[in-house]
């Protein structure tokens, strides 16, 4: 899965640039993808046992190759959610909702953002939420990742209407209007990746 | 746009091989990451680590030496270094005396940094850090502020307090002094292309200037048409003036910064126009410095930068410093 | 075309007001010419003068100080400063031993320097001169090359024997034998424009690159299709080594110059290679420079130069010199 | 006379910065209106007694102000002419032709061209000959300057058909053919100014 996710990333390279470019530096795209190059280089040799190491070494391998403000939070939602998480097999809706609760978490920590300040989190708490619901619904894995992918999507839409309080579109008050967060882009992208190699692995 | 390149993604890591190849004698290669050390750094100091994007040289990779800094970590260019290439540089110049971290406020240094001190506390390193935040026009709150050319300002500072056998503790508060004191404005006259971009970073009519504009593009806060030097150089001054609030006999040291494609010969027209206007409000100009340390590529323009002096800093401003790109010697005496 | 400047006319002179204003400590201009001094010239010395056109900053103006030249006679843009400049400059570094002029060979530099000669006698100052031929495209016959980056090392050798008290002969001798030593070839990227003038200085397709061009847009040998880095620093190095022959075991002092847009980043990844190259013929590489010394305003492109060195040539090149834009410290050792 | 020689080079500026930009680096208009604007404004203020003081006047504003390979050339073809001239009160054939014989002597020497060599030696040395010729026959100052003017114009035209061995064009070997030299349409200006004063006071 995380491989698809990787590959969805290095494709959308040039979309991603081009939405950090609106209102930012434009090299959001090329982050995410030595990022995502990085992670399935490595994920490709290691051996990982289990869902923790997964998205540990997907997280570490962001954070030590990516630099810039998404290598950090990038890597830290991958990497954070599953400190403190006991070992997993299987990947279900309840390990997958708590690891992004704790991952959710650990950004907003790191990054000093909240909702409304046009960052990733923009995208990425209502996700979580979503799985979080999922969850106590007792939705399968495929229905809850739709969800989060779709909450991840409003998001992206709800930034289109804020001011940046963080990153490079800070100083452009106003002018910020009307154009999509491209970290919360990313965080969209991933989850619809999930789902469609659920899709496509079913 | 014709970039004298291999591969964008080769660029930084064949940057610091050339780097490294020139000046062999005085510096060295961080191994595994992208970072550099000076090596004849005093023993028993306290370790000053700087550190961002590259694409703005000579900052940062030309700012590590005698009396400035120890180590650079460079991310990709315009992106924040890694927290592991910062760690590693960290340890490479600690020498049990703690590291101070200077950058420039961005998102992306703020959390690299962030993360790489809490590395380095696992590993036993002491780490305080001052972020730079001179550009006046990029936030109403100082410490909102992002950091520009006056980066070059606060190192000399750090450096010099640092190779006087400072303590980290006082390092870091002379360092943070100097930023309190540090007061940048820029212009942008024409945009710079990132090295492998086919379209310049940003637009701007063939007749228009933006006032404000940060070392990245980031927008400025108004655009007017190109004006002769000395207008354009008192508006400027009068914006920054805004915020430095200088006063009659106040001392300061001044920085003309070039963007890139601006000439030398058009930034001493620039100091021309300063130093009539300090002169005329009575301000003190201990100490000038003309160059282009502050570079965004090919971009055109320039900023100007005020660091008010006292006789604290002053003295740490004059102890002698020396890189490839950056010199102070002992200070000449006036006739 | 933007230039951060007044009017045309007033250039040259507001310019060196900025430089002064700049850096007041060390320099001072010749009353009523467009000229400057370095203030603390050691007495006793030969006098070095060296000058040209406006417009290639750092060179002219900001290549005078410890080490280096005492007097530099400037012109307008890209014109070779008047025998007047050039004498009232002579006048005011000449210490009774006499001085020496460097300078590119341009016609209209040799013209205004060979009066200003003439002149000169008449008021009892020996001179010499050295013209400065480095560009090996230029022209079969060494003397008849122009003179382009490599004037840097020139005068660095000559600065260097100045200050260690040779006498007039021996300056011009050592001097000399540095031209002789010195090869150096350009390429341009991107045409720079006049300050003032609207239209570039030259046309160059925006995927093409011409190979030997000049510093003030001379034509060069070929063009070519942009190339990768590497490529095209190959290109050169074979170009420059059928004039310059470097011999496996030969000692060399490299400087790759930056014509002004060009980025310092770019110059490193040409560095890399470069010194590859030597490594690979075994030419011992002696110290390299990476800079923009020698401009065309804000023209894309670089040089290489290699200057050879012998035992004598290298005890000049490290006597330690210093302007604001060109400094050479105590040769560090190399580990 | 010089005044008008002057205005007439002031209002060249743009036409021989133009033909010197095709294969120099395009100042030689500037710097002759340098010079023009130096001596015009040097001749208004002192009061030249005779012939000679009116060149070496303006010779040596020329040398003074306009640096370049132009500004020695010109200054010289000026002054240089009346360094060994007696006195003279009033302009004639045959002073004209000797200024101009000895100033061409002076420049070649200070500039170590000869014909051929597409400099302004190019049109200076037949106009000087033209005027010995024109002195010889006993011509009027007019006549012998349109003479000039008619010997400078052709060694313009002469100046298209060469290589240079001098200045910027020299690197540019082949390439410079088809060009004339700027210093040489200089030259012809000068006769050219003359002759129309004259043609405007008689
Ligand atoms: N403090 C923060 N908290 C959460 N996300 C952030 C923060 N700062 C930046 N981001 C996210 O990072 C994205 C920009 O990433 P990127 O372009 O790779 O980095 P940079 O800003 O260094 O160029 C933004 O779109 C935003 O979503
Ligand atoms: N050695 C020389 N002898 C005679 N004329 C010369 C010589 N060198 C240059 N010139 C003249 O000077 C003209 C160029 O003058 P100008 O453009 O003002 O100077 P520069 O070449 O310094 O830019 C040429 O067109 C040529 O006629
Ligand atoms: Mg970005
Ligand atoms: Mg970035
Ligand atoms: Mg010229
Ligand atoms: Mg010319």
């Amino acid at each position: 899965m995380f491989l698809h996710i990787g590959e969805e990333i290095i494709n959308a390279k040039d979309m991603l640039g081009k939405i950090d470019s609106e209102i930012g530096d434009g090299d959001h795209g090329a982050g995410m993808a030595t990022g995502a190059e990085a992670f399935t280089a490595k994920l490709q040799e290691a051996s990982c046992h289990n869902v923790n190491a997964v998205f540990k070494v997907t997280g570490m391998e962001m954070m030590k190759s990516m630099g810039g403000a998404s290598g950090v939070i990038f890597g830290t939602m991958f990497s954070g959610g599953v400190k403190n998480l006991p070992a997993k097999e299987t990947l279900d809706t309840n390990t997958l909702a708590a690891i992004f609760g704790e991952s959710t978490e650990a950004v907003k920590k790191r990054g000093k953002a909240s909702v409304g300040d046009k960052t990733m989190i923009d995208a990425l708490e209502p996700a979580s939420e979503a799985l979080k619901k999922a969850a106590g619904e007792g939705k399968g894995l495929y229905d809850s990742v739709a969800d989060a992918e779709e909450a991840a999507n409003q998001g992206v839409e709800y930034t289109k209407n804020l001011e940046a309080k963080f990153g490079r579109a800070k100083t452009l008050g106003e002018r910020a209007l009307g154009f999509q967060d491209a970290g919360a882009t990313s965080v969209w992208l991933i989850f619809k990746s999930m789902r469609v190699w659920m899709e496509k692995n079913e | 746009m014709k970039k004298v390149i291999n591969q964008e993604a080769a660029i930084v890591d064949e940057m610091i091989e050339g780097f490294i190849a020139a000046y062999s004698n005085d510096y060295k290669k961080v191994p595994d990451v992208k970072g550099i050390t000076y090596k004849h750094s005093s023993p028993d100091k306290v370790g000053i680590v700087i550190g961002g994007g590259t694409g703005h040289e000579p900052l940062f990779i030309g700012a590590a030496g005698e009396g400035l800094a120890d180590g650079v970590a460079l991310g990709n260019v315009f992106a924040a270094p890694t927290p592991d290439t910062i760690l590693e540089v960290t340890k490479s110049v600690d020498q049990g005396k703690g590291v101070l971290y200077i950058y420039g406020n961005y998102a992306g240094d703020v959390l690299n940094f962030d993360v790489a001190s809490e590395l380095a506390e696992v590993e036993d390193i002491d780490t305080e850090t001052v972020q730079v935040t001179d550009d006046v026009v990029s936030a109403e709150e100082k410490e909102e502020r992002r950091g520009i050319a006056g980066d070059m300002f606060v190192l000399k500072i750090a450096g010099g307090a640092a190779a006087s056998g400072l303590p980290l503790s006082e390092v870091k508060r002379l360092t943070a002094k100097a930023n309190d004191n540090l007061f940048s404005i820029g212009v942008g006259l024409s945009p710079g292309t990132s090295p492998g971009k086919t379209e310049p970073m940003f637009e701007l009519p063939e007749d228009e200037i933006e006032y404000g504009l940060g070392i990245h593009g980031e927008k400025g806060i108004r655009r007017s048409k190109m004006k002769p030097a000395d207008e354009l150089t008192t508006e400027l001054l009068e914006e920054l003036q805004k915020v430095a609030g200088l006063q009659s006999d106040e001392e300061v040291a001044v920085l003309i910064n070039g963007l890139g494609k601006t000439t030398l010969m058009e930034l001493f027209i620039v100091n021309r126009k300063v130093q009539q206007w300090c002169e005329e409000r009575n301000i003190n100009v201990y100490d000038t410095d003309v160059n282009s340390y502050c570079t965004t590529q090919d971009m055109g323009g320039f900023s100007i930068t005020f660091m008010k002096l006292d006789d604290e800093l002053k003295k740490y401003f004059d102890v002698p410093a020396a890189s490839p790109y950056y010199t102070r010697a002992n200070r000449g005496e006036s006739e």
